[in-house]
């Protein structure tokens, strides 16, 4: 009997707490996007996943070692915690607070004592640690995308950046709206954590967790899912937007057929890009070096079974561990607060503002190049969110204009737009990291 | 204005600077690439951009078809006989 | 000269122990029975291999680096680690078991010792520690078998479910059994070595290392190298005590065609059960958790290179390393006792047992529903051993009757003997743990 | 009788019991599920059981084999010349 | 404006040193020998590559959280690090010295230390520490390496081994050259630096790598790019050598055609290989332990699974990895020394005094065999660099008689080459490890 | 004579050394291994030495290159639907 009560006790349903439940219903939340209407499956369907399994009560496994010797240790090993992190009260409570703030080498020691009592770190929080804590895992994905790239189309036509470049006025408004925000009382934002809300803007999910990993690590979960849930939103979010601030006259634009590149320039392009980035933001040498890295694979032509590798074993492993790691952050602590909500506000508004930015871009140098050169609506492309925003461009090009393709010029301002936000990231790390 | 505000219209103006000046000095550096590309090798294969789409027509000449198929035929029937 | 006589006295021949010797040759028998007899080659190949490998003498590839400064230290480092474990006499031997039972933080500062002094961990203990010491390896080669199990079966027949439950009767069974030869005298088994050899019943080879790491990590060599052979011995194991408990008259019996089970219906299924888990048992929330995530990917259909990489290329990068590390804990100290010949047999026990549970409730519950509607046979399916027990099922089906073709059928009881060991590995873990 | 022994049997009995409480909810809960899934989406396609022994039979329309194996030799045709 | 200043005081350009300049130089140099001479490109691109990120100035990717806290630290953190090491001074220089030489324990407190105070390992050395430091990277290359390699040529003719082994004397009388260079005051290299020098004469580049990372570390970079530089030349190397060494009569001679090889002999040799090396030189026996693990997985037929990943996905991977960790330490105070040089002369050396030796011993044993057995051609694939030491010798013979097809042939020596190195990899390690 | 040059030359002789006796004890445990697998399975097929160069003609039977290309395409065809 006594047996009995105790695996009721110990089960999931009695030990369920409300944020629990909230956080599982997310991650429901997050699958049904994922599955039924194809938001980002790649990463939402292992962040959703990873969510409900973070929330399994007693479970532990998104839990470091430490968390977990908090939660379920006995008194001893609380004692010996107490002892090390100087609580004179062993309450948990404070205990987390003295731990948060405890130099690395009394973590260390945290750590050990609470293997000495048998708990471990949950197998979530391992990936978590090896995937991003690391850095690693972003980075990787960044080098898999630049072995996917192809910048021919950029090539072909380079002022295409412009495009790229003012699509990000998004990000750094939604800085200015953060910092607003919280003048006003509203939320309460650090220049970190408002940095790196802004790049959600820049509609590139590694680069905004690699950015979110070192300005703002406690945001996390909310960043990341607003990242993807976003970029699955563009063609709902932009075509709005850009039918707003065009004219008709402007949408049937037929742009001329791009000038065919050659492999040279393709294999030289990512080199250039490396140097200028080495030579002027080095803090963003980590992402767009190995971005830089996958292109001349891709491009190079005697590394083709690495380049394969680095487009589909690599990226895919990768991919699963950084869903589940995303997915490891998403519990009720950190996510159930109004920090969220203006985080998910934001990142639309960010979203929305890029784009605008982009298409009045593109009016602006059409205007200049006489006014039937190019097309505004390939301006919106210029957020990234590869291939799905040159799509939407195209898809309003062939509305205006049946025989507008538009595809392939999009495709310029669309790679460059992954440039672009790289770049902001970069400025964010330096400037307020 | 408070701290932060101040803060971030330096980070708008900087950092938006920044990028623009970045990109801008990416399209100098990769036209004047390109343009020296083009004067080493001047007549890039009209084939070299790669259709993403698959929209290139498919009236591949029949006689290209049958042997592409006969040769992944015969590296397939190679490959099983070696495995045995 | 003298050098010639150093080659030969550090050579492997010179220090060939008998254990070392016998090892070796379990490693070939290993091997003999992967190549020529196919018993659980993906298996059995890295762990015949890998345990040659940590046999060789003088190498000490599976070795850490304080065991092999234990090895092969001088007077030096080995008066340092005397030290630092507090031994008086600096006698290796007593050493070693101060350093078993030293905290983790003696154990860091000991490894920190051994490295300073040029002893490195072997690569074998390298692969130990990442992927069985931390418990990652089982988790992901469970997330590859979520990926290519199809519930369809089951989902047609619900009640197939009550055949892999009752065969893991098996399991507690062999841990009555391990606590009996302990209560006699014959072994020396506590009650988690129990649970762990029990697990072996479950014919489930992630699941029993995933357990055996947990509860009784220095018998993991036996119980894996069990666990996989005794898999491969289904087909010669099962059928005798099919025919015992089955009458011809029931061999023959034809089953109804199962209905069709549609897309949405698969979906769901890993996230039901996923749910049952959390709520009842957590404690076997990693390994249902992951294995429920790898069968969404396969079945939600958006995900499908994520699910392709799970079930081949990480899949195997994760045998590779298991089977490896598995063979690395194949020494003579631990291998070469009585415990092992207990294990042996009580693992065959447990599968006999197992079957005979799985085919007795085929019986009950085809007598419960009018006598012809349940083949007993399939009922032996439920030990799991996915896909051969269930193409066990079908082979004795057609010796009865030539148009009875049963395989479809027991791939239901077989994949819930998969859900039924692992809920039997969290109940194992949750009590004795 | 010896405290191993009532351990084990303790183990016995609740672990077993736990296994058939576990397995029976699974039932209830996807028969549940099921039944609910056909009245929202009331006729599954037959196909959707997917053989793994390749017990389907090999009279596959002529036609359409065709279709795969051109399509599968453009394919690569177009693939090879790509990669020159 | 002050800013403006900032950035251009953090800018890359601002910071460059003569060194770094030089060390993008190489990097740039080896990427056109990559991509445009086709210079083992597998490995000179991730090389070339990693060499260029690891030079980008302020990104500080190739360095360890401690280092970095050493070149970007403010005077609080490095006053802890000088309390830490015991350097009165604070003086950087003075404390990267200390630092060298501190045992594992201290530097274990540095590096937390200097992540307490924000610094971070650079993504190129966490890289370098998985890869290179731990030793995995070059054994799994070498497991992917054997799982390439098909024996079938030399159990068809196992008396070949002889050739290969031969070619091994170009190492050893490198070390005799380095050792030489150093008793006449030109250069100054330790027996450890010679021995792990001569090893790039084995035209193995995980082997050179592996006994370079034990004997050698901080010569790992020229070691490695010699290597696979070296390896790459073998066409331009080889000719005149073999030429001046052989008759025109010598060159025409036809070899009979190679007996069958049975797949059973296939499946026995990596036995036989593993039990030898075991047995007489355990300090090989994780190189070849896991080259014999490679070849067995791909001849024992039942895994066919596990050897197609070991050969693709696994090995370009791990690929990907190794030659960024080897660019990673392409640094200018490591690699812009007269060192290098001498590194570079030597390798060139070992090749051709390799070279040079096989070509002798296939005459000896040609003139043994009655002067019309063996085409001393194929003596110079005994140094490995497989298969284009074996491509050579088919085309040198090709040029003296048309009908002359050596490369079946030169297989045996070519792949014979690889075991050589690694004995000798395993003799360095056990004579001056 | 310099320190070092002796542990080079003491290097060279027993390093080469060992290399010629280990190979020379391979080949011998090779041959015996073969003599003894030749002995146990007398005839090996003849088609064990894979080709690396492709150097096998091309004159495949026609009737086996038809039977790959169909069973390839069959495969694919079912693959195919399958996805669906
Ligand atoms: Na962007
Ligand atoms: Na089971
Ligand atoms: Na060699």
């Amino acid at each position: 009997m006594e047996t009995l009560l105790n695996i009721w006790h110990d089960s999931g349903l009695y030990n369920l707490t409300a944020g629990q439940i909230a956080m599982i219903f997310v991650g429901i939340i997050l699958l049904y996007l994922a599955i039924n209407k194809k938001f980002e499956p790649l990463l939402l369907v292992p962040i959703g996943f990873g969510g409900i399994l973070a929330n399994i009560p007693q479970a532990g496994m998104a839990y470091s070692a430490v968390e977990n010797a908090f939660h379920f240790g006995g008194a001893e090993v609380l004692a010996e915690l107490a002892l090390l992190l100087g609580s004179a009260s062993a309450n948990i409570a404070e205990m987390k607070v003295l731990y948060a703030e405890a130099p690395a080498s009394i973590k260390a020691a945290a750590s050990l004592i609470a293997q000495d009592s048998g708990y471990n770190n949950g197998m979530l929080y391992n990936f978590y640690s090896i995937a991003i804590l690391s850095g690693a895992a972003p980075l990787l994905i960044f080098m898999g995308v630049g072995a996917m790239t192809d910048f021919g189309p950029l090539l072909a036509n380079p002022r295409m950046m412009f495009l790229g470049a003012a699509a990000q006025f998004g990000i750094f408004a939604t800085v200015i709206g953060a910092v607003g925000l919280t003048a006003m009382g509203v939320m309460d934002f650090s220049i970190q954590e408002a940095a790196a809300i802004g790049i959600i803007g820049g509609a590139d999910g590694p680069t905004a967790i690699w950015v979110s990993t070192m300005l703002a690590p406690h945001l996390l979960g909310a960043i990341a899912v607003s990242a993807y849930a976003y970029m699955a939103l563009v063609p709902m979010v932009q075509p709005p937007i850009m039918r707003l601030l065009t004219t008709e006259r402007e949408r049937k634009i037929v742009m001329s057929q791009l000038r065919p590149v050659s492999k040279r320039e393709k294999i030289f392009f990512p080199i250039v890009l490396l140097f200028l980035v080495a030579f002027l933001l080095p803090a963003a040498a980590p992402l767009l070096g190995m971005f830089c890295f996958g292109n001349l694979m891709r491009e190079c032509g005697v590394v083709d079974r690495l380049s394969d590798t680095a487009q589909n074993a690599l990226i895919n492993i990768v991919t699963i561990f950084l869903g589940l790691s995303v997915g490891s952050v998403l519990i009720a602590e950190k996510f159930l607060d109004v920090q969220t909500l203006g985080i998910m506000i934001l990142g639309i508004v960010a979203f929305a503002i890029g784009t605008a930015s982009g298409v009045i871009m593109g009016k602006i140098m059409n205007w200049m190049m006489g006014g039937n050169a190019i097309n505004p609506l390939i301006g919106s492309a210029g957020v990234s969110a590869v291939p799905m925003a040159a799509r939407v461009s195209n898809k309003l090009g062939l509305e205006a204009n049946p025989q507008n393709f538009l595809l392939m010029h999009a495709m310029g301002p669309n790679v460059a737009g992954v440039i672009g936000s790289a770049i902001a990231a970069g400025v964010m790390i330096k400037f307020v990291g | 204005m408070n701290d932060i505000v101040a803060e971030g219209l330096s980070l708008l103006v900087f950092g938006m600077g920044f990028v623009l000046v970045f990109l801008t000095l990416l399209v100098i550096a990769t036209s004047t690439m390109s343009r020296i590309m083009m004067r080493i090798e001047p007549a890039p294969t009209p084939a070299s951009i790669k259709p993403n789409q698959g929209t290139a027509s498919a009236s591949q000449p029949n006689d290209q078809v049958l042997v592409a198929v006969m040769s992944a035929a015969i590296k397939k029937y190679r490959a099983d006989r070696h495995d045995k």
